[in-house]
């Protein structure tokens, strides 16, 4: 018995030493980190965002790995849950970073993504905070070892007002979903359309979350005689919320905020059919950005998770792809603060290799341009990038190159984000 | 008359002396993590107990008196208040909802104060996320600074910036309410709480205040649960709506129980238990909590009274078979 | 001593206790008795404020007391005792006299959680004061046993001590000798016949005649909420009224 | 005028649902002094079940409401013996973890077995009916009807059969019914049959207008709960009654209170009710 323990031990040795000196490098595993919600409210947004960092480990994976100074690294994701729970997300982050090793780690919502960084920047336990996060409060904390993923909200804000002006509505009535994601839109909503000289007939705001019967604020939202209702939060009741309009008889328009995605309540909650979804602006369907690479990716995704392909998920594989390259260029795999300087350095990115690819960085904030999508007369009729960051006519011209073609790109800067 | 065995008191001792050592023997930062919270959640479980377990009032609006806690100190720090004015004034915030609320809740019993106690849980919950201008909405309030250094002469000062110095202030906190809390519960103070969960209307008869007595034991258990809020805001750095929410009151719940309810160590051995119960769960990925509500359920009918309160009762047991014993042969005997 | 003037209660239309007078002179041990629904307990409860009595006065040694909160009136000096033997059963022996000497001690929260040289007084005082009265009552030697640990008879003397040992002016005891056997009763009999001999006053409900005319000095008998009877136990024993109402029963038993 | 009748109707719409959870759970509550704080994710699983039934199998939506309600019939009957049973003898809060408990596993369970997204079951009557200039869909008319049908059925049922009458007899005095021979065991059983069909009637009836989701249930729970403990425990009046007032004041309030804090206002009523009677309004008087 003991001799077989000792003949199988040298045996694995000798393998291993074997296909050491057949690589003729050492191969090795980085671990990615995530934490985000993966069961409870919000699972699946968290999932979406996960799903997203899966492809592409898996892809750098097929493509075998990275080389840095003759050393193969290939990478695995860890995923654990939080419930967007601070405490769980922190243990969460402490276990990816001491046990995993992990180094960049991901997290989807500003309630734990402040507490992360907290502690992103200790000592001995650094690590480069991945916020899937849209609310400009991530720029009030003041941490080098962040970037965050999506555009501001703000982005979305003023591109949908754009299109709804344009189309001659000009009385909103506001229904949107309670929570931190839903206060700050409705406020600056409000704030960019009365600018504009338009006028807000009601904000009746309602629990997305916990409600599912929205008759209520809709009976008096569209008492006020709307010409289009603000409405949205999570997709799917926000496909009810439009459905319970449309049953209470009204014909106007929809401007769906940011976390609503348009395709998904189409394909979810209508079973395809759009023809309730007249007249609905929000972020663009996955499949209006019309290159090769988005339509490879959707394919791919959907047979892969069986579920709706979001941009949650494309922004989240391209901006692992970042991760990837920096480290490449920055030469290592372990040290946060030289992969994030070497993040500018990698971009932009380019509309080939990845379905949304991000043009720069400022500061924390990755620059991707806020995609949105107009629904009309039965079908996806309209869509544009909106470029938010260009801050002169050259700046514009410069980026539009290298933005994705075949969808008409706009210039909307947006103040306090701006840069050359 | 209130005296441990010998063999209790060493074994306290060791686990003291186990506490103070632990940074430098914990394995990474990882353990460290859980090991702090876990002291945080201890203290403010400790609280609960002496509500629910010593004075048999279930209580379900823990978790918002913690919450009042946090965003106390949230507030407060982030107005340049010091974290250690900040903190006695919150956890003094706390206990004095905890007045106001128990005058009219504690006229209710069982069932009843449960539901009202849950449905003020609620109420905070809600305000905590929606009072904008106070406590940031869902957002919350982060970036909080941590606790000011205090000096220490001689030796230089004592930081608060690593998980060593958040460890030693959750733990003294947690030394200096353990200790609080035996004192109260050790002494003829203490057993008219017991008094008032095992008998009410013979404690009512024999001059003991019932309603004071539920009062102190809801106000004083609040104000344990504010400190804790406390510490978690100071050592997280960021508190929203979460910290306030029912899901906080049913894991203070769930440690009280499984812990074993009047006992001191009960609470303490449940909010170390089950998260690291939990941490180990997490292979389980989608299936964790389905298993983990299939543990709950089973332990609670297989250790009604907790990890610490089965160990008791055994001894109880054992302890009332050796008296009927002697006080049989007593009688055989006489 | 204690005076009551006019009780009267009424449950929903019911009246339980109706116009009731009579007065516990100090150092007598008095019987209250009567078929069962007579109203012996609701008199008990009213007293000791358990219920609100819906007119009446009562009086201890001419301090208004009709209304206090029960634990207002153990504090004047009344103890109880409870028909079914009530005890804190989830304690020791120790624990639940301690308990009922609590009030008589200044030992709140704030001297508890200091441990001031007052409380350790008080402490101490508590201990000894019950350690005292476990002598009393022939259980000194379990003080630290569990309540379930204690035979029956143990657990009514218990019960006894746990009123007794707050040294009341006047102690009510409801039914002490309830389902216990003879040899048992006799022995909680001569206990409460110590009780008076160190100065508490004693007034008890009871079923046991036998036990009643030995032990008391003086008897009310109640029926239907209302006396019919007061006088010394020979006096009773031959009024009319008391035997109709006991059918000729038990009375002469 | 207009806008005061459609709130009116879709405050009774909801306060039908909102009794006959509250229906199931008072029974289970002041029958068996059990706190299940899970029923309001069997109400969930009725949901799913009917989902499985009605849109999985394709049986239809009627055949998948039977269905899914003796399924729930039946995980009510399990519950009740596996998990509260065993801690009859034990504090209610000791049974109040038990729910706990049985809430997680039910909600992961249904996050395993049908993920995490929302899933829609394919509204059989989309018609809508026109009224005093108020627009009714045939569904929404259908929870008022079987509602009533329900709490009709259910009130013929403890007065007029057997089975009823021991139910009744079991509420008023277990130790007494148990001397009379009844099997408590078996009525407990039965009690908690009704009390989860109940919730998968609910369920069935409601979850065709919106979509069915792990957690719908949690918020329902703790407002059946309250709604319980508000009428008194035990209480079917109570709880009936309750029902209809919360999703009134829901319905007429959510157009005019601010939507953050109206559940704080009704939370709030809930805490100064029990304050000056503690039983709830219809609850037994304390002796």
């Amino acid at each position: 018995m003991k001799r077989l323990k000792k003949f199988s031990f040298s045996l694995v040795l000798g393998i291993l030493t074997l296909a050491f000196f057949c690589t003729g490098a050492w191969a090795e595993e980085v671990t990615i980190g995530f934490t985000g919600p993966l069961s409870g409210p919000g699972s699946g947004y968290g999932r979406d965002n996960a799903n997203g960092l899966e492809m592409a480990v898996k892809d750098i994976n097929k493509a075998g790995g990275i080389t840095i100074d003759g050393t193969n690294y290939t990478f695995n994701l860890k995923t654990y849950d939080d419930m967007i729970d601070p405490t769980a997300a922190v243990n969460n982050a402490r276990r990816l970073r001491a046990r995993d090793g992990a180094r960049v780690i991901f997290n989807p919502v500003f309630n734990t993504i402040a507490p992360l960084m907290e502690i992103n920047e200790q000592p001995g336990s650094k690590f480069l905070m991945m916020a899937y996060s849209s609310t400009p409060k991530i720029d009030e904390l003041d941490n080098e070892l962040t970037a965050s993923i999506p555009p501001p909200f703000t982005a979305y804000v003023r591109a949908f007002a754009d299109i709804a002006w344009e189309k001659g509505w000009r009385k909103c009535g506001m229904l949107v979903t309670l929570g931190a994601y839903g206060d700050e839109w409705r406020h600056a909503w409000k704030h960019h359309w009365e600018s504009l000289g338009g006028e807000i007939t009601a904000d009746k705001p309602a629990n997305y979350y916990t409600e599912t019967d929205y008759s209520a604020q809709l009976s008096a939202v569209l008492a006020t005689n709307p010409d289009f209702l603000l409405i949205g939060g999570p997709s799917e009741p926000t496909g009810l919320v439009i459905e319970q309009a449309r049953n209470l008889g009204f014909e106007g328009g929809f401007v769906l905020v940011d976390q609503a995605k348009m395709d998904y309540i189409a394909d979810v909650v209508f079973d395809g059919d759009l023809s309730l979804m007249n007249d609905v602006v929000g972020i663009a369907q996955v499949l209006d950005v019309p290159t090769p690479a988005v339509k490879d990716f959707n394919k791919r995704y959907e047979e892969k998770f069986g579920v709706h392909n979001t941009f949650e998920a494309m922004l989240n594989y391209s901006a692992l792809n970042i991760v990837f390259d920096a480290m490449k260029e920055a030469g290592t795999v372990t040290d946060p603060a030289a992969i994030k300087a070497a993040m500018p350095e990698v971009l932009p990115q380019s509309a080939e290799n990845v379905p949304t690819p991000y043009l720069g960085i400022l500061e924390t904030k990755l620059l991707v341009p806020a995609t949105t999508g107009v629904i009309k007369d039965g079908e996806y009729a309209e869509a544009y990038q909106y470029l938010w960051w260009p801050e002169d006519e050259d700046a514009f011209e410069k980026y539009k190159k290298m933005a994705p073609s075949g969808i008409e790109t706009r210039w909307l800067p947006l103040e306090g984000y701006t840069t050359d | 008359m209130f005296t441990k065995p010998i063999h209790t008191k060493l074994l306290y001792l060791v686990i003291l002396a186990a506490a103070l050592l632990l940074p430098w023997y914990v394995p990474d930062a990882y353990i460290f993590q859980i090991v702090t919270m876990s002291v945080i959640f201890a203290i403010s479980t400790s609280g609960m107990n002496l509500i629910l377990g010593y004075t048999g009032q279930v209580t379900l609006a823990h978790g918002a008196f913690f919450g009042i806690g946090a965003y106390g100190v949230a507030i407060m720090t982030k107005a340049g208040i010091s974290f250690w004015l900040a903190l006695p004034a919150s956890a003094l915030i706390s206990a004095f909802i905890g007045l106001l609320i128990g005058l009219p809740t504690l006229r209710t019993r069982g069932a009843y104060f449960a539901i009202v106690t849950l449905c003020f849980g609620v109420i905070v919950w809600i305000v905590s996320g929606n009072w904008i201008e106070l406590t940031g909405g869902h957002n919350g309030i982060f970036g909080i600074p941590r606790p000011s250094a205090i000096p220490v002469p001689f030796f230089g000062e004592i930081t608060f910036f690593t998980q060593t110095g958040m460890y030693y202030l959750s733990l003294a906190f947690l030394l200096i309410v353990l200790f609080a809390l035996h004192r109260l519960v050790y002494s003829v103070f203490g057993l008219t709480f017991m008094a008032v969960r095992n008998n009410e209307p013979l404690a009512d008869s024999v001059g003991i205040n019932t309603f004071t007595t539920k009062l102190v034991s809801f106000v004083a258990g609040n104000f344990i649960a504010g400190i804790a809020g406390g510490l978690y805001a100071a050592i997280i750095g960021a508190v929203s709506p979460t910290a306030a929410g029912y899901m906080m009151t049913f894991n203070f719940l769930i440690f009280v129980i499984l812990g074993g309810m009047a006992t001191l160590s009960g609470p303490v051995v449940g909010a170390f238990a089950i998260p690291i119960i939990m941490e180990f769960m997490q292979f389980l990925e989608d299936f964790r909590m389905l298993i983990f509500g299939a543990l709950l359920i089973l332990v609670i009918i297989y250790f009604p009274m907790g990890l610490v309160g089965g160990l008791r009762r055994l001894n109880e047991k054992v302890v009332a078979w050796r008296q009927r014993k002697t006080t049989e042969s007593g009688h055989a005997s006489s | 001593m204690l005076r009551v003037e006019s009780l009267t209660k009424r449950f929903y239309g019911l009246v339980a206790v109706h116009e009731l007078s009579f007065d516990i002179k100090k150092g007598e041990i008095l019987a209250i008795i009567g078929p069962n629904g007579a109203g012996k307990s609701t008199v008990f409860n009213l007293i000791t404020g358990t219920l609100k009595p819906t007119s009446g006065r009562i009086y201890i040694e001419d301090q208004e007391i009709t209304g206090l909160r029960p634990y207002k009136v153990a504090s004047k000096g009344i103890s109880r005792t409870f028909q079914t033997t009530s005890l804190f059963d989830q304690l020791r022996v120790i624990d639940n006299l301690m308990i009922g000497y609590k009030w008589r001690t200044g030992l709140g929260f704030w001297n508890t959680l200091l441990h001031t040289p007052a409380w350790k007084a008080y402490q101490t005082e508590a201990y000894k004061r019950s350690m005292e009265t476990l002598d009393f009552l022939g259980l000194a030697d379990k003080s630290d046993y569990f309540v379930p640990a204690l035979s029956q008879e143990e657990q009514k003397r218990l019960a006894i001590g746990i009123a007794l040992v707050c040294k009341p002016r006047i102690l009510l005891l409801d039914e002490p000798t309830g389902g216990l056997i003879q040899e048992e009763t006799e022995r909680v009999t001569d206990l409460i016949r110590r009780v008076r001999d160190n100065g508490t006053t004693v007034c008890l409900i009871e079923h046991k005649m036998q036990m009643i005319m030995g032990l008391v000095d003086r008897i009310v008998v109640l029926n239907y909420g209302k006396k019919i009877a007061d006088g010394s136990p020979d006096e009773v024993k031959s009024d009319q009224a008391v035997i109709q109402a006991y059918l000729g029963g038990e009375v002469n038993a | 005028m207009e806008l005061f009748l459609q709130q009116l109707f879709n405050g009774i719409m909801f306060g039908s649902t909102y009794a006959i959870v509250a229906l199931g759970l008072t029974l289970v509550m002041g029958i068996l002094n059990i706190p299940n704080f899970a029923h309001g994710h069997l109400y969930m699983l009725g949901g799913y079940c009917l989902f499985f039934f009605a849109g999985t199998l394709g049986l239809g939506y009627w055949a998948g409401m039977v269905l899914s309600v003796a399924a729930l019939g039946l995980v009510g009957v399990l519950m009740e013996k596996f998990v509260y049973r065993p801690l009859n003898d034990q504090p209610h809060i000791n049974a109040f973890i038990a729910a706990v408990g049985s809430l997680l596993f039910l909600e992961s369970f249904a996050l395993v077995v049908w993920g995490p997204q929302g899933l829609r079951i394919p509204n059989p009557h989309p018609q809508a009916i026109e009224l005093l200039g108020i627009t009714m869909s045939v569904q929404r008319l259908l929870v008022i009807i079987g509602a009533i049908v329900l709490i009709a059925g259910l009130h013929l049922f403890m007065k007029k059969t057997i089975a009823g009458a021991t139910i009744e007899a079991v509420a008023q005095n277990r130790e007494g019914a148990m001397l009379t021979g009844i099997n408590v065991n078996r009525v407990s059983a039965m009690t908690f049959a009704i009390s989860t069909g109940t919730a998968a009637v609910a369920a069935s009836l409601i979850s065709p207008i919106f979509m069915l989701s792990p957690s719908m249930g949690a918020i329902l729970g703790m407002k059946a709960f309250v709604i319980v403990i508000l009428g008194g425990m035990g209480s079917v009046p109570g709880a009936i009654l309750g029902g209809y007032l919360l999703g009134l004041i829901e319905a007429l309030g959510g157009g005019y209170i601010s939507a953050a804090y109206k559940d704080v206002f009704a939370f709030a009523a809930l805490i100064l009710i029990l304050s000056i009677k503690p039983t709830g309004l219809f609850g037994k008087r304390e002796v």
